[in-house]
């Protein structure tokens, strides 16, 4: 089983990739550069995505390979820079928990997702078993993300690299049907529309999509 | 007879999605409104259909059992109503301009989408599929809240679309887990989605696997549900929406989003080395009743306030649920179809109220059965029912409630009582100050129509003297399957 | 029961006699009482003008209630044809009506005194009444009854001893009855002068035949008190139902002896007090009420060894 | 037609009149055919109930209707028990709608009373018939809403809204406390009938968790202290007629609710359970009247009152359970019937009670004492009447109030029999705490009569007032009427009564028919006796008597002057005593431990020529030690918990966040 060490190996290496740019993520304080670790993490991800393809050989997945790196890797990166030029966002992200406690908090996530998983009956395949708890962390540290940072972009980001971890997870469950992999394009599809309507109206009315700044009103007032 | 019994599903499903492309085509509020409505109509009758004929055998997509043609019938009754109710109170909108045609389009096509969506829920035979479903469902709401396009309104919009999304992720994993679990089991592809395959082999399934898959569908459909403290989106997109979503909200997608909870439930209570849903639930609905009902207190926007009434209700629910046994499940089930049918009266009242009277801050409105004889008594009964007092409804299954559990967890049943005394304390508080004393706000007559809101008010009222004996017998035996 | 209406204004003014001998005074004769009322009846009624028509009847409905509380005491002899109609508590009971009759018509006219008399009175009476249950209660506990000739019989038989508990119940009704009565030191009957009076002043508005009516039925209740005492707690020959005549007269005499000791130690005691201010008679009263408890509960614990 | 049917026939006439009462409320005829129709039913439900009393009860009439809870149908039953309190119920109602025939008509929004007047006295039928648990609380909550609607009815006067969210909180409160005393007596099982029920043997664990219960929830509805704060509040700010059933009828029922779960359903709690019924009872009592001595307004006097007497009521049901818990069948026959009978009694004169206050509204507009007076001469009839009521209700012979607290001295004066000792020693001082309580009552109605109704006019309302109108009157002299019959015979009511005795306690007092002169009998003649109508008699005779000789042989001659006053005859009617001034040694007695009452005197200096005030501080501790903190309370943390309506999105997510954490946490630690 040569080849299968192999593809477990390096299937391994990149879900692994993945949780350790996600880390990166945590730390970055300019939004730019934030926004290009994101673009990495969608690239690692393609990567890892395109070779389960190769290896469950499903050639769908490599579609949503595709889709990840077309969509997630450039597009939205590129449309971010964008918005953050137009709306004049200042550059910098102010972080609600400071970077140390972050990453600790990271850390631990990360160590209860691998005891979480780790507890599932090997006879799910170890590809699988692995894959589900790097995913986890990554949905985890994504969740981190949008929790920690205070504005709306880094939000987002944070909100996708949340769906990077479902995608990992989804390719990595074998024999997955379709449904799903149209059911995450599809919804980060809407997600974009709605978000970019939301920019959009939210430009109308206010400079800034600091979400902070749509908060002042918070359903009632005082 | 199968194949008519199909046709009934599909025309479910196909009615809303025919008539959203339609009405996103045509102009001209009136038509739209009208052919609205017939649809809906078209859709319920549909939807009653699947009782004279016989049931379709569960496909790998579509399935029709006892539990989720209490829904179907429940949403697409609602459903109905409610577009009566929007027509009448969209047609005012229009006057006061808070809308535009386009808008109202756009409007009507969202609300066919929307009903599309949860009735696809419903019938869904595939936990993928109802997943795609009920995020079709949020996210059309998403539009609709923020349609009106304030301050206020985006704001709620935002922030229901966040944590919605967020939510969504968390039960697309949390599906995705299910199927990781039964993959080995069920065997690949397709048939490790479809609910009715899960169920039988859900006994092998691997515990630790299934156990991570609940929390994060429980969490995730919980967000939808209004759980505290997931519960955050939900009074804002109450009350900044049109009032016939905060309707439709509060009667039909809270409901879509337990139906898939209980279905997840049975999935989990199916499998003995799997931990027991029901300690979760009930713990989770406590907090949300009890932190709902002090929540009460403190409101000013009527919309608002029923928006948390609605929290502390699914609490309710979510604890009978949890509580499992016959009667407290015949109980939840009894509730949520009394809640659905009640709070949606209300809103209609309210929607009424707050366009008369131009406000929605309570304290402005003021002796209501004085200036709206109809309109305020409605509105009294409607409260009186949703605070659980007889002969309405709510009362019966309370009662079920709170005995069945009094007598097996006393000191759970002391936390409910405690809770729901709180929130009738608030709920008649507010009752009093806007139904009695003074007059305050503008007299204007309304000119809506009251139908649907006394329809509603009758059945529930009907329900709390008399259940019909069919009804019951089906509402146990669906007791029985929520084990 | 026209024994009773014979005896009540002697023993007044036997009473009045003796508390001016006492203070070295002539004194008007004994039968003064008697003079006094028929003076009354003579006079004319002077009515106040908002006086209703309650003001008129209440001295009749009163003078009737104590009379008939009066005639249901046995005096000297039990077994009196219909004291079963009513025992020691609807006594009590209807001596209550007169008093609330009588509040009412002090409030009638409206003037302040008629409120002060009629107030102060209810307040005496709301103390007394726990005060006179509870000794009530400790005779029935001794006695096994509240039918009066029931409990005299039993107390006349020789058997019951002396007890504790009994001493304390007759000083408990003898306080109650000193308020009952309005004498002091709860109240002065003879004063006039506003502040210190109660029962006075409840009546100050009547004249003439309405007054006669009432002074009558305070007669009727002081003797009606006495001879309760006398029937309860010192029964020595009182005469047994269905005994011959010589009993009832040796009956009759020793209650004549009684009525004239206990009015004499009345007097006695009226010269030896001073009237207490009208807020401590609740502390005196409260101690009524304490010894009718206290013997309660003695006899319990005696009854109990 | 089967008594039963007769009367739920009766209940679904009352609730179609109701429905009907919707429709035509805003004719002019309305008033008149509402108040008809419901006076003709309850007459006719009140006759079948008598009949059925006094006919054989011990086969009692069933009736399962197909509604309520699916697999248990509405039960309904009609037993000795049901049987009195029909009567109680179906008398005061009958009086009230006779009592609305003339009083309605000067409502100024009829439309909010007609529809609820026949639901009320339908959901107070159904609570006595009700057999099963659901049917029950659902009858029962019935009634409560149908008479907070009453309350609402003037919703615009001051107060009254909070009155009637007072009580609504208050009622609710009760049924969820009812509520879990019938989940707990219906088992896990959930077998909610009656008759199962009464089958199944409790546990002492049960029996004691299900009195508390009760003691809170038919407490809290029939006004035991310190549950009693609505009702001061809420039976006031009805219309007249209705405050004379909620005070006189529906506390009854209340009181029905406790004798059916704790006699019929429990069974025999024990003699502990007792004591605490006899206290309560008697600090009720107390603590009743006090309140009401130092109340200025007509109708919460009453109301307080009401409360006194329910206190009685519970600590002769308290002695009830006493006997019964030591065997002691006779002396708990009598405890028993003596409850009823004052129960019986409390509803006629506090029914006219009200009666008379709502025909003093009626004819001044008043409920301020300080602001009436000398109605006597203007309205003689009412005040004759009124005067009736008040001495009855003073327990005063000859009048049906004493019979009732006679009958109750005298259970109390069995208890030494009882072998506990805490009980030996405790009943004498409550005993105390009633005689307290009845004299305070007749204080308090001395007060009431005597400021309202005598001396001069304080208000020219009061002065320009006149006779009320028939109506009210006819049914105020029957109920006047009545409580003189129950106190001259007695021993009719008290044999009417035993069937509910012997169907309850298995004993029942001694036949008193037999008894000569139809004097009553508690045990033995020996012991004690009373007859009324021969002290009504004696009465009559001697003060005839009286008159006669006085007429006979005293002078005639009266003259009309101005009031003597000791020669200083006050220059204006507010110098006269008012309820304050009469009130005060009782105040100053009792109501510095009771109330922490303070007078306030603000002398002018002098020179200067304002009036000196005298200012009476009164706190109900109550009211104060326990409603505040807990109101304090909730507002307290929800306007802590408010905060998280106005936290960022980002704080939301970590909420989610949190939880989600939390929950995977407690899986690897649990799993």
């Amino acid at each position: 089983m040569q080849m299968h060490s192999l593809a477990f190996d390096v299937s391994h290496t990149l879900a692994g990739g993945l949780v350790l740019i996600s880390f990166m993520m945590l730390y970055q304080d300019r939004l730019y550069s934030l926004l290009n670790v994101f673009a990495l993490h969608a690239v690692v991800l393609s990567l890892s995505v395109a070779w389960q393809a190769f290896v469950q050989d499903a050639p769908h997945l490599y579609i949503t390979a595709i889709i990840a790196l077309v969509f997630k890797a450039i597009v939205i990166p590129v449309a971010l820079h964008r918005i953050v030029k137009q709306l004049g966002i200042h550059r910098d992200i102010e972080a609600a928990v400071g970077i140390g406690p972050t990453m600790l908090a990271g850390m631990a996530l990360v160590a209860l997702s691998m005891v979480l998983m780790l507890r599932v009956t090997a006879d799910a395949d170890p590809l699988a078993r692995e894959d589900l708890a790097f995913a986890l962390s990554v949905v985890l540290l994504g969740l981190l993300v949008m929790v920690t940072r205070r504005n709306a972009v880094s939000q987002v980001v944070g909100f996708m690299s949340l769906e990077n971890g479902l995608v990992l997870a989804a390719t990595g469950a074998k024999g997955m049907p379709l449904v799903v992999e149209i059911s995450v394009a599809f919804s980060i599809l809407i997600a974009f529309i709605v978000i970019g309507i939301f920019l959009f109206r939210i430009r109308e009315r206010f400079d800034s999509v600091d979400v902070s700044a749509l908060d002042d009103f918070r359903g009632e007032r005082r | 007879m199968s194949a008519h019994s199909f046709d009934a599903v599909a025309a479910v499903l196909l009615i809303p999605i025919g008539s959203a492309a339609l009405l996103a085509a045509l102009p001209g509020y009136r038509l739209t409104a009208r052919l609205n409505v017939v649809a809906s109509l078209a859709t319920f009758l549909a939807a009653l259909s699947v009782f004279v004929i016989d049931r379709p055998p569960p496909g790998p997509y579509m399935l029709i059992d006892d539990l989720n043609i209490v829904f179907i019938v429940l949403n697409t009754f609602v459903g109905f109503t409610t577009s009566i109710f929007s027509a009448s109170y969209i047609a005012h909108e229009l006057e006061t301009g808070r809308l535009t045609p386009v808008y109202l389009r756009f409007y009507h096509a969202m609300y066919q989408t929307m009903m599309f969506g949860m009735n696809l829920a419903f019938v869904s035979n595939n936990i993928g599929l109802m997943w795609v479903a009920v995020e079709l469902a949020t996210l059309t709401t998403v539009l609709m809240v923020g349609i009106y396009r304030t301050h206020a309104a985006l704001e709620a919009a935002w922030k229901y679309f966040i944590l919605g999304s967020v939510g969504i992720a968390f039960a697309l994993f949390g599906t995705i887990l299910v199927y990781m679990a039964a993959r080995p089991v069920v065997g690949e592809g397709q048939d490790g989605m479809i609910w009715t395959l899960l169920i039988e082999h859900a006994a092998r399934f691997d515990p630790a696997l299934l156990n991570v898959a609940f929390i994060f569908l429980f969490l995730g459909y919980g967000t939808k549900v209004g759980l505290a403290p997931l519960h955050a989106w939900l009074p804002d997109a109450h009350a900044e929406g049109p009032t016939p979503i905060s309707a439709v909200l509060s009667g039909l997608l809270l409901n879509v989003a337990l139906y898939a909870l209980l279905r997840f439930k049975i999935l989990m209570a199916a499998n003995p080395a799997a931990i027991a849903p029901g300690p979760l639930m009930v713990t989770m609905g406590l907090v949300s009743l009890v932190f709902a009902a002090f929540m009460l207190y403190r409101r000013r926007d009527i919309k608002r306030l029923f928006a948390y009434s609605s929290i502390e209700h699914m609490g309710i629910i979510v604890f009978a649920f949890g509580m499992g046994g016959p009667l407290a499940n015949f109980a939840g089930l009894l509730h949520m179809v009394m809640h659905s049918l009640t709070k949606s009266a209300i809103f209609y009242a309210v929607g009424h109220i707050s366009q008369i009277k131009g406000t929605q801050r309570i304290n402005r409105i003021r002796g209501l059965t004085v200036t709206h004889p109809a309109l305020g008594w409605g509105f009294v009964v409607g409260v009186v029912a949703i605070a659980g007092l007889p002969p309405l409804g709510i009362f019966m299954s309370e009662f079920l409630v709170v005995s069945s559990t009094f007598a097996r967890q006393p000191l759970l049943a002391i936390v409910l009582v405690f809770g729901l005394l709180l929130a009738f304390g608030a709920l008649t508080l507010r009752l009093t100050s806007v139904a009695f004393g003074e007059p305050r706000g503008s007299k204007a007559s309304a000119d809506a129509s009251y139908v649907p809101m006394f329809a509603h008010l009758a059945l529930v009222l009907g329900a709390g003297i008399y259940l019909p004996p069919p009804l019951v017998t089906w509402f146990q035996h669906v007791a029985r399957l929520l084990g | 029961m026209l024994l009773v209406l014979l005896l009540a204004p002697l023993l007044t003014g036997f009473v009045r006699k003796v508390k001016a001998r006492l203070l070295r005074r002539q004194g008007a004769s004994i039968f003064q009482p008697y003079r006094d009322l028929l003076r009354l009846l003579r006079k004319e009624v002077v009515l106040a003008e908002n006086a209703s028509w309650l003001f008129r009847v209440t001295p009749y409905v009163t003078f009737a209630a104590i009379w008939v509380a009066a005639a249901l005491v046995p005096t000297f002899a039990t077994g009196l044809l219909f004291n079963w109609t009513a025992d020691l508590i609807a006594i009590v009971a209807l001596l209550g009506s007169a008093r609330f009759f009588l509040a009412l018509a002090g409030m009638d006219v409206g003037t302040s005194f008629g409120g002060i008399g009629s107030s102060r009175e209810v307040m005496i009476a709301a103390l007394a009444e726990p005060a006179m249950l509870l000794i009530v209660f400790c005779m029935a506990l001794v006695a096994g009854s509240t039918q009066l000739s029931t409990v005299a019989n039993f107390m006349a038989s020789s058997y019951v001893g002396l007890r504790v508990s009994l001493g304390m119940a007759v000083i408990a009704l003898i306080m109650v009855a000193l308020a009952e009565n309005a004498r002091i030191p709860v109240d002065n009957p003879a004063t006039h002068l506003e502040l210190t009076m109660v029962h006075e002043a409840m009546v100050l508005e009547y004249s003439g035949r309405h007054l006669a009516m009432i002074e009558f039925g305070a007669f009727l209740k002081l003797l009606l008190y006495v001879s309760l005492i006398a029937c309860v707690f010192l029964p020595w020959k009182i005469a047994v139902f269905g005994t011959g005549a010589l009993s009832y007269a040796v009956g009759a005499a020793a209650y004549i002896v009684k009525l004239a000791a206990a009015g004499f130690f009345l007097a006695l005691f009226e010269t030896a007090t001073a009237k207490m201010r009208v807020f401590r008679v609740p502390q005196f009263l409260g101690a009524a009420l304490m010894l009718g408890l206290l013997g309660t509960l003695l006899l319990f614990v005696s009854r109990s060894f | 037609m089967p008594p039963v049917v007769l009367q739920m026939a009766c209940i679904a006439g009352l609730l179609g009149l109701a429905v009907l009462a919707i429709i035509l409320s805003r004719s002019k005829a309305a008033t008149a055919v509402v108040y008809g129709a419901t006076l003709a039913l309850s007459a006719i439900a009140l006759t079948g109930a008598i009949r059925w009393l006094l006919g054989d009860t011990t086969k009692p009439g069933d009736l399962v209707l197909p509604i309520g809870l699916p697999w248990l149908g509405a039960h309904f039953r009609l037993d000795a028990l049901a049987g009195f309190f029909l009567v109680v119920v179906n008398l005061g109602g009958a009086a009230a709608s006779l009592y609305g025939l003339g009083y309605g008509r000067h409502d100024h929004a009829p439309y909010r009373v007609l529809p609820f007047f026949p639901a009320f006295l339908a959901g107070m039928n159904l609570v006595v018939l009700a057999d099963d648990a659901f049917s029950y609380l659902l009858c029962w909550e019935f009634m409560s809403l149908a008479s907070w609607a009453l309350v609402m009815a003037h919703h615009r006067e001051a107060g009254n809204a909070r009155a009637g969210y007072v009580y609504l909180v208050m009622a609710s409160f009760g049924t969820l406390a009812l509520l879990l005393a019938f989940g707990l007596l219906a088992g896990p099982a959930g077998d909610y009938g009656f008759a199962a029920i009464r089958a199944t043997q409790h546990t002492p664990y049960t029996a004691t968790l299900v009195l508390i219960l009760m003691l809170l929830g038919a407490g809290s509805k029939a006004g035991l202290v310190p549950l009693h704060v609505w009702l001061p509040l809420a039976h006031p700010a009805a219309p007249s007629h209705v405050s004379a059933l909620m005070s006189g009828v529906m506390t009854k029922v209340a009181i029905y609710g406790f004798i059916r779960v704790i006699f019929d359903l429990l069974g025999q709690p024990g003699w502990p359970a007792s004591a605490v019924v006899l206290f309560l009872g008697g600090i009720t009592a107390a603590m009743g009247i006090l309140y009401a001595m130092m109340e200025r307004d007509l109708k919460r006097l009453l109301a307080y009152s009401t409360i006194e007497n329910v206190g009685i009521i519970f600590t002769s049901l308290g002695l009830a359970m006493a006997f019964q818990a030591n065997g002691q069948k006779l002396a708990a026959a009598l405890a028993f019937t003596a409850a009823l009978f004052h129960v019986l009694n409390h509803s006629f004169f506090k029914s006219l009670l009200f009666f008379g206050a709502g025909a003093v509204l009626t004819a001044t507009g008043e409920r301020d004492m300080d602001r009436l007076g000398g109605l006597i001469h203007r309205m003689p009839l009412t005040s004759f009447v009124v005067l009736v009521g008040c001495v009855a209700i003073s327990a005063l012979p000859p009048f049906n109030g004493f019979v009732s607290e006679w009958l109750i001295f005298q259970a109390v004066l069995q208890s030494p029999e009882l072998p506990q000792w805490a009980l030996k020693i405790m009943v004498p001082a409550i005993g105390a705490l009633l005689a307290l309580a009845a004299a305070l009552a007749a204080a308090c109605f001395v007060k009431a009569y005597g400021v309202a109704f005598l001396g001069r006019p304080r208000s020219v309302a009061a002065e320009t007032a006149g006779e009320v109108d028939r109506f009210s009157l006819a049914a105020m002299f029957i109920l006047a009427a009545l409580c003189l019959l129950a106190g001259i015979l007695p021993g009719l009511v008290i044999d009417a009564l035993s069937p509910v005795a012997m169907q309850i306690l298995g004993s029942r007092m001694p036949i008193q028919v037999n008894e000569p002169w139809l004097s009553i009998v508690p045990i033995a003649e020996s012991r004690s006796s009373y007859n009324g109508l021969l002290v009504m008699v004696f009465i009559t005779i001697s003060a005839s008597l009286a008159v006669y000789f006085i007429h006979r042989f005293a002078s005639h001659a009266l003259r009309r002057g101005p009031a003597w006053g000791c020669g200083f005859s006050d220059p204006t009617p507010a110098a006269q005593y008012s309820g304050g001034s009469f009130a005060q040694p009782i105040r100053r007695v009792f109501g510095t431990l009771a109330f922490h009452a303070r007078d306030h005197v603000e002398m002018p200096a002098p020179g200067d020529i304002r009036p000196a005030r005298l200012r009476i501080e009164l706190h109900d501790l109550i009211w104060e030690g326990m409603y505040e903190p807990i109101a304090a309370a909730v507002g307290l943390s929800s306007e802590k918990l408010n905060r998280l309506q106005f936290l960022t999105i980002r704080r939301y997510l970590s909420l989610v966040f949190a939880t989600l954490v939390t929950l995977l946490l407690v899986l690897a630690i649990w799993s």
